[in-house]
């Protein structure tokens, strides 16, 4: 009897059902907080003509980027791209749909799609490319656009902690994307860096609760920082 | 003669209140924060999900799950918050920001912006800045004045793809400080040794120059 | 003989499965929660913002703070998380939860119900209701199968304002258990001791009866 | 130099600037989590005609129903009320109107009104009276309905600890409606059981960021039961 317990014990399992054609929405900004792991297992498995829903698309070496060179990726949506040749390369080839989404309009539609709402109105966007071929309406005297909600046959997510029950807990900006993406998969999968027993969270402080997660893996996470700044020493 | 981009920043950072919370965009108003008056109390907001960002990290300080929206390495100021992205943009597009800064490629006399796509050169993507300046009243745009070619960036009409309708009234370039009402530009203050004849000439958009033009002060 | 209070709460437990997330309204879906099988986990969502509540609090340990959505004081079960209102119902809207048993005033045959207004007698509100059963997949009314009058509330259609349309594809009753579909009401087991004729008569809507109607089992 | 200290002295100085026909947006459920001194203070001052947002009324003697014998209230919108004689005898004669919105489509209204998103759609209500005027429209196959934000001239808070920035911790089920409540007043006032130093909570267990706070008050608070339920002894 499982009840309650979301633990997988290999990445093949964790990805297993993602077949080619499928949408997979990931956590992450940049390489911040992006479920490595489960990434690499994608790329391992050669899943093809993938709709990835992703803040960034990684870059050449790391992050959603190392599903590039297979041809993985038929179509993006993101909000900020072309950290890396291979993406630009496909991209103005034409091989690779790009549908660019403002940061803000992604985030909510990811929320969205796990709420139950199908769209909501933003003023974000309106009277630029973004606008095109969507709804227009006024409330209030301003314009708004009509944005339709997202939502995937996988969502891959990173967390700091979990409870076997998948009760998540993120650290730091690595949060970002990740909670939102764990409620709008079809099969939500989480890989973390530390599994504890139910009842070692406190309550009132889990960032996404275990009912949105269907799978919960441990992992060992290579962080890669984008850009390394720091202030000289003694300031 | 034309403001360094550190120049630029000091003057914005002269609109800043006490107690503002307030989003930098990459560039030049990051640099923003350097120059926040040290009797003030000032919050950063990146929009990767930080309220209260602090300094770069030293060495032993650096965190690779503690970054900006600019993808560095940070710290986070005293009494910051973190959260996710919807609620990052929820505080944005809700207008909750007091003061938002970024650059742009062209506004133009309606206050349009452009600033993210420059059709077959640069497809990055617009990141925040649709939700940004839909979402803020108060922006100042920075950027150069002209191109190095001499081409104006304040227009009539924005040739680039729009990142925002209407949204921008205040303009701070390397010449001038300029607002935007009524379908003009306003001359309201010059850089320290640019002449007002040099600003009209490198202003395309109409451009509407009172009679005593105050030199910009830091 | 008609069933119980207890014994409707303890047939709808025979429909959960291990590892239901389950939602239960006020009055006889609160108690289905003492029919959980032993060898099954199941967690109960409260909509005011808990999953996993636990039993009732002992007198030490009553906290004001920590009610469910009846206003009753309750205890967290381990494993349990706590959200605010809009997640919580972002969670049922958006169909996260596997099982919702709630009750009813009527149902009709094209899956209808209406559960919250008696006008000019009964208007306190929906509270949760519409949105849980219009967020649910998996839905189980429970509720008496006529009135104390002998009017029947399984009917072609509702006559009170409805709380939802067409959401409702199981009802349990005193006397039968029931499904919704192609907007009829199909008989699928009859509590013990209540004939079959009993529940025709007590229908008022269009009611399919197989050849042989299985006693309930509990 | 205020800088980010929200902190104010007085229950006067925290609601200053409330006027006749403004609209409070609370937090609360039941009794549970309801700023007990805020209601307090608003019928000290005597305001009328106010329009109240909050999921339900009080009772009698404790909660949003003590605004009731003087009339302060014109409307209320909120998904579950009438748990109070006063109110029921006011509904009935129509001295007060009542908007009744489904609890999820009110919680949703205080986060879009917080977030900027003037509208949504929901499927909760379609075929029923909410429906009624609305705005209804498929997507993928299914009927939903456009429900608009709300925001409030003032917001009404009641948290569990707060740092003078005003960042906030709130304690089981007294969570509720209150961070949604937060983010949509034009005015947020919070009242809270303590108030500690900058720096003392942990910055990714904030529940909601100072940003939204405007006067923060530290208060004594009754917390009255609205159902005593317990187990007997031993089980």
């Amino acid at each position: 009897m499982a009840g309650f317990n979301k633990v997988v014990s290999s990445y093949q399992e964790a990805m297993a059902g993602l077949t080619d054609d499928m949408t997979i929405i990931s956590g992450g900004f940049g390489l911040c907080g992006i479920p490595e792991n489960l990434i690499a297992e994608i790329k391992r498995k050669g899943t093809k003509g993938l709709t990835l829903v992703s803040n960034n698309c990684g870059v050449d070496d790391f992050g959603l980027g190392v599903l590039l060179p297979d041809r993985q990726i038929k179509k993006i949506i993101a909000s900020y791209v072309g950290e890396n040749a291979e993406f630009e390369r496909q991209m103005m080839s034409g091989e690779l749909e790009v549908e660019l989404t403002p940061q803000g309009t992604l985030a909510e539609k990811m929320r969205a799609g796990g709420a139950g709402i199908p769209a909501f109105y933003t003023a974000t966007g309106v009277g630029t490319p973004v606008a095109e071929g969507k709804d227009e309406r006024q409330f209030n005297g301003r314009n708004y656009i009509l944005e339709e909600s997202i939502t995937g046959d996988f969502a891959i997510v990173k967390a700091w902690k979990a409870d076997k029950f998948g009760n998540l807990v993120f650290r730091k900006t690595a949060r970002n994307f990740n909670p939102m993406a764990a409620t709008a998969g079809k099969i939500t999968v989480v890989e973390v860096e530390e599994i504890v027993e139910p009842g070692a969270l406190d309550p009132d402080q889990i960032h996404t609760p275990g009912i949105y997660v269907n799978r919960l893996i441990q992992g060992t996470f290579e962080k890669r920082i984008e850009q390394y700044t720091t202030r000289p020493a003694g300031e | 003669m034309a403001l360094s981009r550190d120049q630029i920043a000091q003057r914005v950072a002269r609109e800043l209140e006490d107690g503002y919370y307030v989003n930098l965009g990459i560039g030049i108003p990051t640099l923003v924060a350097n120059y926040i008056p040290a009797d003030m109390e000032v919050m950063l907001q990146s929009e990767n999900g930080l309220l209260g960002m602090g300094q770069f990290p030293s060495e032993d300080e650096i965190d690779a799950d503690l970054i900006n929206a600019g993808k560095q390495t940070v710290t986070m100021a005293t009494g910051a918050s973190i959260f996710d992205s919807a609620e990052s943009f929820a505080m944005i597009r809700g207008g909750h920001i007091d003061l938002t800064v970024l650059g742009a490629f062209e506004v133009d006399v309606n206050g349009n912006i452009a600033s993210y796509m420059i059709p077959g050169k640069l497809i990055k993507g617009m990141g925040g800045a649709m939700d940004l300046v839909a979402g803020a009243e108060n922006i100042i745009v920075t950027m150069t004045h002209a191109s190095k070619y001499g081409e104006s960036k304040l227009l009539t009409n924005c040739t680039l793809p729009l990142t925002g309708k209407g949204c921008i009234k205040k303009v701070l370039t390397d010449l001038a400080f300029i607002e935007i009402k009524n379908g003009k530009f306003h001359l309201l203050e010059h850089a320290p040794g640019v002449t007002v004849e040099e600003i009209i000439r490198l202003t395309q958009g109409e451009l509407v120059v009172p009679e005593n033009v105050p030199e910009m002060q830091f």
